[in-house]
């Protein structure tokens, strides 16, 4: 790795984030300048015993004052505005992203690919490819850090967070946890491949003997019984998956939610909390019968089903 | 204020029998059941040197342990009780009690021309509040320690962490109602006491700084109280509202934690402003530039520093509309912190400037604030604290404010006040010394951790990736002469209670009602309370009048 | 008042109308105002604190500082609830951003 | 420092600057007060904003007739505590004394109606952690209301507790006719500031939505 000044910058945001830190840097070491050399110069100039003219000036002071707290002001709402920007940018991923679940545990990041292929404290991905994970935390909150690619989120338990990033060149960039989270939170690190698109697919599928995340949701959903009550042709009373990721849910309190992963979670680990119109509180609730691999699972399979319609409605 | 200063000797203790003043009672009761605020000024000194050398003693075995890569001193879970003890008696024990505990429980009745406090039996309720809670936290460290860090984030503190916790978590809370009380005493004394003719305009930049502290003091210590019950609660009952498992949020502990830890380094820092304030205006002879404008800028600060916490959470799932609230506000709230700084240096245009101790603590105070305070913009900048967050940028940024900024000022405005506290003069030479290797150790120590935190090394790790050992090396090193620096005001100002010159009533020629009463000063401070009708910091041109040799 | 002291008439008034605005919140507990019942419950708790602070607590012959004072407290109140609920009422997740945006290097 | 005559502390100048510093320093006092209730009723403000619904459910499950009856009897605590400082203005001892334990009876018989409506919640199994049932969908955010209804009316009778102590110091030292006015106006102001406390509690927790 040898001796670095500054970090390596493969992120397509990363080029950002730099500029606004040099915008910065130089904005400090004006104003150092602005404050160092006059008062360098007045203790020299206007030193015990030096003989320099000491009548009192008549310009008056508020002129000054005015001018050092508007000035200040603006500039820094300029920073902020720029900042801000590129903020935003960092927090919206795009919707084209490959899809990589990550779960935060104590002292060690699990990650999963969208199609199957499961690593410990190491995430392949490809050049040039926008990558969105979705992360959440199974004990306490973590901190997803890759500053390569100056993206940063803590891992928060009992919701999902995101990030997203494009890596813009090849290489092997370190991932930190950032949140104190325990006796070695120092060894919570790992190692991010980015590979040319070609070594990316060949790595898929030589390491991808898995079942893809809609495959084992798929199995799961019979598995632990979600088919009884939700497949098309069960008896019983139950919402219909299919069509529902993405689109809205009406509420029996009167509001409407979009059914997003946090949705889904929730009615899976707490059934009782968002009660679908027109259906009972039925559903037995699964907290603690299902690891969060295995939520992020069922969500993957119920998010596959999002475009397919539902039996009996009309489309 | 402008005391007439004709003759040099009218103020200087007599020769024979010294005039009886606070000190010369000694036995142990009268120092342990006083009244007083100058004693319980210096009780706090004691009380906070001992918690402080606790604290460097961890400090200087974590930057032992980060000489290498693997961390070779101590085990990691020893590591993280190592910081956490650093952090919490730092700021709770040291940092938030040191000026306003001691200097202001010592000058803000002598500067307003009052007798004590409002309530004095209340200030030395906060002292016994202040040391129980002392002892409670070096009690959970001595049984084993904690190891959270001094945030207590949830759910790491209230489902993973060891018990101790609940002993260190009573401890500060026990404490935080020692600082409220003294807010409290400060704030009816500057309202109720001040001296005839004494209107608020006339007040030092001191106080006005040591009223704006109180007022956070007041108002946020309670739910720094609150929050740690709360945790208490959640440990002992098993069931609370931060717990994720029950549809609690984690991320509510931080806004409420971060509601009064903001503030709270403003109360670490408002009182190293109003030192500076009065050492600038009396080292260079000249009245303060724009004393209305820091005057304000100080309420400016503690009533916009309670809008600001969110800039602790940017990428804690707090949501990026609250986070662009938060960096507007954090932008704004640097604002008056500039116009301070500006208006120091303007003070000494057409000063007489001259370079004792404290004029050198107040001038390091300047530049190292000053960076201090402009890296907190990167911190404030919404993308660049997505990659800054938690990384040693923001361990260096609040040590540039902290040790830079508040303990350069302590020491400034010990130096400068120590003359009226113990009625000796501290050895010049040695106090100059100090300072300058205060500064330079000081530099070297925390600004390599700019560095090391752009590159991504995040905080609270005992080992790291090798490519970082240069900083880390270069930082010890640093904390080394740091450490000389810090030892040399101990060594020569206990020189000084035995040895040092006598002090006369006002050695620096400086306005203001301290300076009018022998030092040390009587136990009621004043024969009679003084009349005030002057201007603040109206010191006449120097030919006009002799000041006494130092 | 006299000499100081104020009347008793003053105090029984006082008593009286938090009497009958505790019957007020309790009735309009029982009544379906939908969305309205909160600000409701919150305005007559908030016309009793009023009630007490100015007379019993002799504040509306106070000085201006135990006024300030008595706000304060409120007052700060209210920028913990305010600027903590903005973060809670606009966590919405961040719409998907238009493949186009992202340029590719 | 009982004296009938209050004479001023060595700090003070005058009886009146003593006063006043009394007076607004227990006001600042009360505004600590006011925040440190305030950090419990930002989690309430969460909760309440975050679960909606169950908190409608679980609010309904408290009594209003036991909340009712608290309040009503704060409030005369309230009445009698301002009689008693006026009395203890007009230096009218004998009035001073009877009000002060009118006001101690109704803090007690305060405590002794929340005992009874603790009871009824233990039995009614709404204490979280201790055999906790909860019909309804959301058992954990039902236990989230009641640990807030259990830590905000613990903790304010807690505070009653002090005050009656506090209360029971003054009628003490009034029966000895060694009280002066301040110490009593300064005990009213700390019992007005917990029956306004309660004043906000009953509605948060007792009227959260409407009751059928």
């Amino acid at each position: 790795m040898g001796f670095q000044l500054f970090p390596t910058s493969a992120s397509a945001n990363a080029g950002e984030v730099d500029a606004i830190f040099w915008a910065l840097t130089g904005l400090s070491l004006f104003i150092l300048t602005l404050v160092f050399l006059p008062l360098l110069f007045f203790a020299i100039k206007y030193r015990r015993g030096s003989r320099a003219d000491r009548t009192p000036s008549k310009i008056p002071t508020w002129k000054f004052e005015v001018t050092w707290t508007i000035i200040p002001f603006f500039v820094g709402m300029g920073i902020f505005a720029w900042a801000a920007d590129v903020y935003f940018h960092i927090e919206s991923p795009p919707a084209n992203a490959l899809q990589v679940d990550v779960v935060g545990k104590q002292w060690m990041w699990k990650l999963q690919h969208a199609e199957g292929n499961r690593e410990i404290n190491e995430l392949h991905v490809p050049v040039g490819r926008a990558v969105k994970l979705t992360m959440t935390s199974q004990d306490v909150i973590h901190d997803f850090f890759v500053p390569a690619f100056r993206m940063k989120q803590d891992v928060v338990p009992g919701r999902y967070t995101s990030e997203w990033f494009m890596p813009t060149r090849v290489g092997r960039y370190r991932i930190f946890c950032a949140q104190f989270c325990g006796t070695s939170h120092a060894a919570m690190t790992g190692w991010v491949d980015v590979m040319k698109p070609a070594d990316y697919q060949k790595w898929l599928v030589t390491t991808g003997q898995g079942e893809s995340m809609e495959a084992a949701g798929k199995r799961l959903f019979t598995q632990v019984g979600c088919s009884g009550c939700h497949e098309a042709g069960s008896k019983i009373h139950a919402p219909h998956l299919e069509g529902l990721y993405g689109h809205p849910v009406p509420l029996d309190g009167g509001q409407v939610v979009t059914a997003d992963d946090k949705y889904i979670r929730d009615s899976i680990l707490l059934p009782g909390s968002q009660i679908t119109a027109g259906y009972q509180n039925l559903m037995p609730s699964f907290a603690g019968r299902l690891t969060e691999e295995e939520v992020m699972e069922l969500i993957a399979y119920i998010k596959s089903l999002a475009d397919q319609q539902p039996p009996d409605y009309a489309p | 204020m402008n005391p007439v200063l004709d003759t040099p000797a009218s103020t200087a203790p007599q020769e024979g029998e010294p005039p009886e003043n606070y000190l010369t009672e000694h036995t142990v009761i009268s120092w342990l059941l006083t009244t007083d605020h100058k004693r319980i000024g210096i009780l706090y000194l004691l009380s906070i040197l001992v918690y402080f050398a606790i604290a460097a003693v961890a400090a200087a075995m974590m930057r032992i342990e980060l000489l290498w890569p693997d961390g070779r001193l101590v085990l990691p879970e020893t590591y993280n009780k190592l910081f956490t003890i650093h952090g919490v008696l730092m700021v709770w024990f040291f940092l938030i009690p040191s000026i306003p505990a001691v200097l202001g429980n010592f000058v803000i009745p002598l500067m307003i021309g009052a007798r004590d406090v409002a309530f004095p039996k209340l200030n030395l309720l906060s002292w016994y509040l202040f040391m129980f809670g002392g002892v409670l936290v070096v009690y959970s460290v001595i049984v084993g320690g904690v190891d959270t860090g001094w945030t207590f984030y949830t759910p790491y503190s209230t489902t993973y962490a060891n018990p101790n916790v609940v002993t260190m978590v009573a401890g500060v809370f026990v404490a935080g109602f020692g600082s409220i009380l003294t807010g409290l005493n400060f704030i009816i004394t500057i309202h109720k006491m001040r001296a005839p003719g004494l209107t608020w305009f006339r007040l030092p930049l001191f106080i006005w700084s040591m009223y704006s502290t109180s007022l956070i003091l007041v108002l946020a210590t309670p739910v720094l109280a609150i929050t740690l019950l709360a945790i208490t609660v959640e440990r002992i009952w098993g069931i609370g509202i931060f717990d994720p498992n029950l549809g609690g949020d984690p991320v509510l502990f931080q806004h409420m934690f971060w509601f009064y830890s903001h503030p709270a380094v403003y109360i670490m820092i408002l009182p190293g402003m109003g030192v500076v304030s009065e050492l600038i205006t009396c080292f260079s002879r000249k009245k303060i530039f724009g004393y209305n404008f820091i005057a304000f800028s100080s309420i400016a600060i503690a009533v916009v520093g309670f809008m600001v916490w969110g800039h602790h959470m940017f990428v804690s799932s707090q949501s990026i509309y609250a986070g662009m609230v938060f960096s507007i506000l954090s932008f704004i709230v640097a604002v008056p912190s500039a116009i301070k700084v500006f208006n120091w240096t303007a003070t000494l245009y057409k000063g007489s400037v001259s370079f004792e101790t404290p004029m050198l603590y107040a001038l390091g105070f300047i530049g190292l604030f000053t960076i201090g305070g402009l890296t907190g913009l990167f911190l404030a900048a919404l993308a660049v604290d997505v990659h800054l967050h938690d990384t040693y940028f923001v361990v260096a940024h609040f040590h540039y404010i902290m040790v830079g900024g508040m303990v350069m000022g302590f020491m400034g405005g010990l130096h400068y006040w120590w003359p009226k506290i113990t009625g000796r003069m501290y050895p010049e030479m040695a106090g100059r010394v100090a300072a300058l290797v205060t500064f330079v150790g000081f530099n070297l120590t925390f600004f390599p951790l700019f560095l090391l935190g752009y590159l991504g090394q995040p905080r609270r790790y005992h080992s790291y990736p090798p490519e970082f050992q240069v900083f880390h090396v270069l930082s010890t090193a640093g904390a080394s002469i740091l450490g000389v620096g810090y030892l040399m005001p101990l060594i020569y100002l206990l020189w000084s209670l035995r040895h040092g010159k006598k002090a006369p009533a006002n050695p620096w020629g400086a306005t203001g009602l301290e300076w009018q009463t022998p030092s040390p000063p009587p136990r009621d401070n004043f024969e009679t309370i003084p009349e005030v009708n002057g201007e603040p910091y109206d010191y006449p041109p120097l030919e006009q009048r002799t000041v006494e040799p130092i | 008042m006299k000499n100081g002291v104020p009347s008793s008439r003053a105090y029984v008034g006082t008593f009286v109308a938090l009497m009958a605005l505790l019957g007020i919140t309790i009735m309009a507990g029982y009544i379906d105002l939908g969305v309205l019942n909160l600000p409701i419950a919150m305005a007559i708790s908030l016309a009793k604190t009023l009630l007490i602070i100015l007379f019993f607590m002799h504040v509306w012959h106070g000085s201006r500082l135990t006024w300030v004072i008595a706000g304060a407290g409120f007052f700060w109140l209210m920028l913990l609830l305010v600027l903590a609920m903005t973060d809670y009422r606009t966590r919405t997740p961040v719409a998907p951003m238009p493949a186009s945006h992202v340029q590719l290097p | 420092m009982p004296e009938t005559t209050p004479s001023t502390a060595h700090q003070f100048e005058t009886l009146s600057q003593q006063r006043d510093a009394d007076i607004a320093g227990m006001w600042i006092f009360l505004a600590t007060e006011v925040m440190f209730f305030g950090g419990l009723i930002m989690c309430y403000t969460f909760a309440r904003y975050s679960y909606p619904q169950v908190f409608e459910a679980a609010s309904h499950r408290l009594y209003v007739g036991y909340g009712g009856t608290n309040t009503a009897i704060l409030l005369c605590s309230s009445f009698t505590m301002a009689l008693a400082v006026r009395a203890a203005q007009m230096g009218d001892r004998k009035w001073l004394l009877r009000l002060l334990m009118a006001t101690i009876g109704l803090g007690l018989a305060f405590l002794t109606v929340k005992g009874f409506e603790y009871h009824t919640d233990y039995v009614e199994h709404l204490v979280p952690r201790l055999d906790f049932r909860w019909e309804g969908g959301e058992s954990p955010h039902a236990e989230l209301f009641f640990w807030l209804y259990f830590t905000l009316t613990g903790l304010h009778a807690l505070h009653v507790t002090i005050g009656i102590c506090v209360l029971g110091t003054m009628a003490i030292l009034a029966g000895r006719g060694r009280i002066g006015e301040i110490p009593v106006e300064i005990a009213g102001l700390y019992w007005h500031f917990v029956d306004i406390v309660w004043v906000f509690l009953f509605p948060l927790l007792y009227l959260v939505g409407h009751r059928s």
